[in-house]
């Protein structure tokens, strides 16, 4: 699947390639533009945005909103800027991500390789999960994090974004492992190899593609949960969301754009990063199993 | 029988995860619906009023007004991705030499938050700071570009938006669709005479039927489950011209204290899912159990 | 080295059954064929025998001992699969030693083991590649070093050939012939090609929708089938199936095929065949193979038994070493095998020799054999 | 078996860690929507004076839609078993929460300090259930204020309108000089704002009677029609492009000088003042015509949950609020006035110190009323079935006649 020499191109005039060098560029301009919007608007001083147009370059250039907002901005009653959060969210997103992947691998292999009786009803109920509406389930989980007493915890949140994460995860994972060879796996089990050893030994190593797929899709969910890290947070568990949030929505004020654009990005920028490093391997991710839905 | 254990470890492999999700998942629909029949109204309580709520809730208006939204913001959102998307990956499948760059600038969206982007599209679809200013700004007097404050249109600006977000992760999975068709079917095609897009119209692109639904589910489910982006963009306004399902059942649930009609109405969304998720899951089985 | 013995196996998925009832044993160093048709069963029956599906019922033993209900790994049997299921993310090595690193075997001894293999089938220069780099000529023997580096009791191969292209698989036929007779391991082998279930075997069984239709030696199987399909699967081309009629003639049973009233005539033979006087002006199905119908000069002159009838040529086949002739009988093509040089040509009403000694005869209805 | 005992890991640390992160008895967490700038620094008053009596502040601000998100938060806490030590909160979540009857008891401090006598009767109505104080109020914030830029008003004759008529007059006339007269975002709760002062505007008793009451004549009658005919005209001196807008942008307006006036609750005031318009010269600050004397308020208070451990501070933290020094110091950042009455005018504005004294009059003259817009007149579902008709008749859903049957059917159904 490297580097694939295709050769679906329609092959036509030179006018056709400029037109389809046109439409895409200005698809890129739509996809950008937002992003444009804020990037500019983060470099101005609020005067210059309170009087200018949102599109134009910025008269004076400055890095003070970024400063702000990453370490002295005012959330809540602290001073603190989004550096706190961004931790926050960095050790509730790196479990989280980590353990629903695991799980979906294993739980993928399982559905594919050791099928029993039932396996399809198994599955179903997983997938079933990814599609329901994540409101309703914040009283009952509420109470189910306090019984569990990891209610306004970091644990806690890994715990429902582990929960949430799973049917996702084992739905890429089970449709890869479906293309994956069984003979591979009955070769092994005549080698000798137990369940785990199949795992960690033959499917695990060829696993990077939709391994890579998995994780950026659930890193982004994860990341981008605003809901959940407003629900179940205490005042030491916020994610960075819910405090980009309190920066942007506060409800009275002068309203600081630049500083509420600079701190967007740097909200957004572990995801934007992730999916720029591995789009490449994203697309390639697909292909070899996702897709098939 | 084989070894006992090597026979019920993959059950206990995947028991944990099936556990979890029956009863994080499962348990928390039957207990839905079970408040969606009570006089729950800040907190659950258990005050049993039968279909009560159900009736209530189909007699509102804004209900009516959410599914009537829906069915449009669906409508038009699952349908311009699709499109959009099977479009961008064919163009960027012409062996383009920026492919890697652009690429990544039309899945990005899928990374983002309506948290981070709201303000931004905000200000883009506002008509006093936003396009239609700029355009105003530079020239052109009688641009117009208000659908955002307008009861009639808003709905479109959340279809905008929402395109944005998703039709370049359509893009890729059409893109991974078409590297993944056969190359001798299309020599095989030009060898028969077929030429450029007749070869896409007749041959390819219905080869992506498993990509279209895959598309389908992805954008379904995103659809009913729409609400950051409407809370970010319009605020269910103007007036609630551009509210949906998801954002009416969290304002009766959460902000109203009508637990109960939210209940309800999370049923209901429930079923909607449903009924669209589970034939396709049956045939993706089935047809999955006959290889 | 062990014998192999399948008794009264049943297999079922649910409510589906796939085996019904399979008897089988061969000796020591044997080498058992399993062809059949697709969905025969005969893959199903290699994986019980590997212990990769459970069996319903009945009993796998490998020598004295019974190994159903034991592990794969357990069972000392090494495969080598239809698509080599080599370790994509191992080096050939690796894919080699990993059964050994499994069980714990020290790491001189899988070297040693290795090496031994590697010399044996000549891949010592591929040792460090990875499986995509490798041919297909070459994965195979790679699949049968990580087989044979085991050692095992009986090897197991399911359609080891089948993805190789033709000049390759006759090599590769050979080859495992060859290591055969060398090692001496009790061997099953899996294909749905009959000539390599002729070329390899020392025992053939013949199976179809889950029953074993004949088991035996080759000759067994070519010459003296138990029933029309076996007749007709084993052989290339396959043996001519006529449709006749049982009549006594001077005093003996003969068949008599009825001409189509344009070109062929009809023809009566004489049928030595004793079962045949229980269908005496009944109807029977007249199996001849192309070899046993050819040209008077071609003809077998140790057969007792050898009639020569008038036939209408159709088509002719030349095929190097023999020539082909597509004539009709009984309504239904007819192939006989000539000498290459045997002067024919298409629309000739000719004279063909029947080797009477060779026919052999099924009942329409059951398709069992007369006898 | 990996991932299993990951899982158990997780969660047994999961436990220790929540053990490690339980307020500590000298803390309080403090769950509020305060984080603008200004709000965020009169909080820091409270946090220092809390920390020189060795009172440790926890920070949990959850911003967003009026205190929606936090009041959500606030939900999943309390089911959870873990309620924050105070929550802000206003008008009748107070009581729903106390009818949860998880609220804790400052009957004590509020002995101790006489509150009884310094907080005026219609705030206790939230701040106590059942005869026990529940909650500290902050503030008192009025809703039927109209900010008018004083520029503008001179330009269209220069008298600040005393009747409804007046006020119709004074918007041509600014209509007439080719500005906005109106400055307004089309928010539900800012349609309600509107709407309560128009209400209130047809009388003290016509407000009791449909707002607070609830009664269906008063709602669905000839004066409930009227109100929604003004409504209209009020409607046709705001630009087309107030959808969405927030109030502080349309404060903007009247500050720059694009729109007239405003109608907004007292904390607009920061917004004028922050751009460096002063009272009386630059801005004006009226009641809404035909409201002079009577205030709708909505109050801002420290909800006290019932916890197991930190009663101490919870209780410093009760007696902080209601120092008359905090009282003083809050509120003239927030713009609103102090919850107690007793506290010193003298940091206060000008229009600070009409606020402080229209509050007095209308205390004791019967014209003091919670707003329906802010929470203060009826439940949540009522107040936002309000604003379910109200805001769809702005937007021209609905004729008045309509509207004012309409708004009886969906008080009905929310009750």
């Amino acid at each position: 699947m490297s580097a694939p020499s295709q050769d679906n191109a329609v092959k036509g005039s030179v006018i056709t390639r400029a037109i389809i060098y046109v439409v895409l560029i200005l698809f890129v301009i739509y996809y950008l533009l937002p992003l444009y919007v804020m990037i500019v608007n983060s470099v101005k001083p609020l005067e210059e945005i309170r009087s200018g147009n949102m599109m134009e370059f910025p008269k004076v250039w400055t890095l003070e909103p970024w400063r702000a907002a990453w370490s002295y901005a005012q959330i809540g009653v602290e001073p603190s800027g989004l550096r706190p959060y961004f931790i926050n969210s960095i050790l509730m997103v790196v479990p989280a991500v980590l353990l629903s992947t695991i799980l979906g691998a294993l739980n993928g292999y399982v559905l594919t390789k050791w099928q029993f009786r039932g396996h399809g009803i198994v599955f179903g109920l997983l997938l079933l999960s990814c599609f329901i509406p994540f409101q309703i389930v914040l009283i009952p989980m509420a109470r189910v994090l306090g019984f569990l007493g990891v209610s306004g915890t970091i644990s806690g949140l890994v715990l429902v974004h582990l929960v949430y994460g799973i049917g996702f995860t084992t739905l890429f994972f089970r449709n890869y492992y479906a293309a994956f060879p069984t003979e591979l796996v009955r070769a092994a089990q005549i080698d000798g190899a137990g369940f785990f050893q199949i795992f960690w030994r033959i499917l695990l190593p060829s696993s990077a593609p939709i391994a890579v797929v998995t994780i950026i899709w659930q890193f982004t969910n994860v990341w981008n949960d605003f809901l959940f890290g407003a629900s179940f947070s205490d005042f030491d568990s916020v994610p960075m969301t819910v405090a980009l949030n309190n920066l942007v929505s506060s409800s009275t004020g002068v309203k600081e754009y630049n500083v509420h654009f600079a701190g967007a990005i740097l909200a957004a920028l572990p995801t934007l990063i992730v999916y720029i490093v591995s789009g490449r391997y994203f697309v390639r991710g697909l292909m070899a199993g996702a897709v098939k839905g | 029988m084989k070894d006992r254990l090597q026979e019920w470890v993959p059950r206990l492999v995947l028991a944990p995860s099936f556990l979890l999700v029956l009863l994080f998942v499962y348990g928390f629909i039957l207990y839905t619906g079970f408040l969606s029949m009570t006089d729950s109204r800040m907190l659950p309580s258990y005050g049993f009023v039968g279909l009560e709520n159900y009736q209530k809730l189909f007699a509102l208006r804004h209900w009516n007004t959410a599914l009537t939204n829906l069915a449009i913001f669906g409508i038009l959102y699952i349908l311009i991705s699709s499109l959009l998307g099977l479009l961008l990956a064919i163009l960027l499948d012409q062996k383009i030499r920026a492919e890697g760059l652009i690429r990544p600038i039309y899945l990005y969206p899928m990374a983002l938050s309506f948290i981070v982007t709201g303000t931004a599209w905000k200000w883009f679809l506002d008509p006093g700071i936003g396009l239609e200013n700029v355009m105003q700004q530079w020239g052109w007097e009688n641009f117009e570009f208000n659908w955002i404050k307008d009861r009639d249109f808003a709905i479109y600006t959340v279809v905008l938006a929402a395109v944005w977000q998703s039709s370049g992760f359509v893009m890729a999975m059409f893109l991974a669709g078409l590297r993944g068709v056969d190359n001798e079917i299309i020599k095989a095609a030009q060898i028969d005479g077929a030429s450029g897009f007749r070869i896409y119209r007749k041959i390819i692109i219905p080869m992506m039927r498993p990509v279209f639904l895959s598309a389908f589910v992805v954008l379904a489910h995103l659809a009913i489950k729409a609400y950051d982006l409407v809370i970010a963009l319009t605020g269910g306004g103007p007036g609630r011209a551009t509210e949906l399902p998801a954002t009416f059942m969290y304002s009766y649930t959460f902000t109203r204290n009508q637990m109960g009609i939210g209940a309800s109405s999370a049923i209901i969304m429930l079923i909607m899912i449903f009924s669209i998720i589970v034939p396709y899951l049956y045939s993706e089985l089935k047809s999955g159990e006959q290889k | 080295m062990a014998s192999l013995t399948i008794e009264n196996l049943h297999k079922s998925y649910g409510a589906t059954k796939v085996l019904k009832g399979i008897d089988i044993e061969i000796d020591d160093g044997g080498f058992l064929v399993l062809v059949g048709p697709s969905g025969c069963g005969k893959s199903t029956l290699l994986n019980t025998i590997a212990g990769l599906e459970d069996i319903t019922s009945g009993d796998i033993k490998i020598g004295p001992k019974s190994v159903s209900g034991l592990h794969p790994s357990k069972r000392d049997i090494a495969m080598v699969f239809q698509s080599y299921a080599l370790y994509p993310n191992m080096t050939v090595a690796q894919n080699i030693s990993f059964g050994m690193e499994i069980r714990g075997i020290p790491k001189p001894e899988r070297e040693a083991g290795i090496q031994k293999v590697a010399d044996m089938l000549q891949i010592g220069e591929l040792l460090h590649r990875k499986p995509s780099q490798l041919s297909g000529g070459q994965r195979q023997r790679v699949a049968m070093g990580r087989a044979l580096v085991r050692d095992p009791q009986v090897f197991l191969f399911d359609e080891p050939l089948s993805n190789l292209d033709a000049k390759l698989r006759v090599d590769m036929r050979t080859e495992i012939k060859r290591l055969h007779q060398r090692m001496g391991t009790t061997i099953v082998y899996v294909t749905h090609d009959q000539i390599e279930a002729l070329t390899l075997a020392t025992k053939i069984a013949v199976l179809k929708d889950g029953y074993l239709q004949q088991f035996g030696t080759p000759a067994q199987v070519y010459n003296d089938p138990e029933n029309m399909f076996v007749a007709d699967f084993m052989g290339s081309p396959s043996m001519n199936l006529i449709e006749a009629t049982v009549r006594e003639e001077n005093g003996k049973p003969a068949i008599h095929i009825a001409g189509d009233g344009a070109g062929a005539g009809d023809i009566t033979l004489p049928a030595n065949t004793p079962g045949l006087r229980d269908h005496m002006g009944g109807k029977v199905m007249f199996g001849i193979r192309p070899e046993a119908l050819t040209d008077p000069e071609g003809a077998d002159r140790t057969g007792s038994d050898i009639v020569q009838q008038d036939c209408l040529i159709e088509v002719v086949e030349p095929a190097g070493s023999d020539t082909f002739a597509v004539t009709r009988l009984g309504g239904v093509e007819a192939i006989a095998r000539l000498r290459a040089d045997a002067d024919i040509h298409a629309g000739q009403t000719t004279p063909l020799a029947f080797n009477m000694t060779k026919a052999v005869f099924f009942d329409p209805e059951t398709t069992a054999r007369i006898r | 078996m990996k991932s299993v005992r990951g899982l158990k890991l997780t969660v047994s640390a999961a436990i220790m860690a929540a053990a490690a992160t339980t307020a500590t008895a000298s803390d309080v967490e403090v769950l509020h929507w305060w984080t603008s700038g200004g709000e965020a620094a009169a909080l820091n008053v409270l946090k220092e004076d809390l920390g020189t009596k060795g009172v440790g502040w926890q920070d949990m601000p959850v911003a967003g839609g009026g205190g929606e998100a936090a009041m959500t938060a606030l939900r999943a806490r309390v089911t959870a078993g873990n309620a924050p030590t105070a929550v802000q909160m206003l008008g009748f979540d107070i009581k729903d929460w106390a009818n949860e009857g998880v609220l804790g008891n400052l009957n004590d401090v509020a002995a101790k300090e006489g509150w009884d006598d310094v907080v005026p009767a219609a705030l206790q109505e939230f701040s106590k259930h059942d005869g026990n104080w529940i909650a500290a109020p902050v503030n008192v914030h009025s809703t039927n204020w109209v900010w008018i830029n004083k520029a503008a008003l001179d330009a269209a004759g220069g008298k600040a309108p005393e009747t409804w008529e007046e006020m119709v007059a004074l918007m041509e006339a600014m209509k007439a000089n080719g500005i906005t007269p109106l400055a307004h975002g089309g928010q539900a709760w800012q349609d309600a704002t509107l709407f309560d002062a128009v209400v209130l505007s047809m009388g003290n008793d016509f407000y009791k009677a449909s707002m607070i009451d609830l009664d269906p004549d008063a709602l669905g009658g000839d004066m409930m029609v009227e109100v929604f005919n003004r409504m209209a005209t009020l409607r046709s001196m705001v630009d087309d492009n107030f959808s969405g807008r927030d109030w502080n942008l349309a404060s903007a307006m009247v500050i720059n000088g694009e729109a007239g006036m405003q109608m907004m609750g007292d904390w607009a005031k920061g917004e004028f003042l922050k751009a460096g318009l002063t009272a009386e010269e630059d801005f004006v600050c009226i009641r809404f015509p035909g409201t002079q004397g009577s205030v709708t308020f909505n109050s801002d208070q420290f909800v006290m949950f019932d916890i197991e451990e930190g009663a101490d501070a919870q209780m410093a933290m009760a007696a902080s609020v209601m120092d008359p020094g905090f009282q003083s110091a809050f509120n003239v950042v927030k713009g609103s006035v102090p919850a107690r009455t007793d506290v010193p005018n003298d940091d206060f504005g000008y229009c600070g110190k009409k606020g402080m004294a229209d509050l007095a009059e209308a205390g004791s003259n019967g014209g003091l009323f919670g707003s329906m817009a802010h929470g203060h007149a009826a439940p949540a579902a009522v107040k936002n079935a309000v604003y379910d008709v109200v805001t769809a008749h702005f937007n021209g859903e609905f004729e008045a006649e309509e509207a004012a049957q309409e708004l009886v059917n969906a008080v009905e159904a929310a009750m």
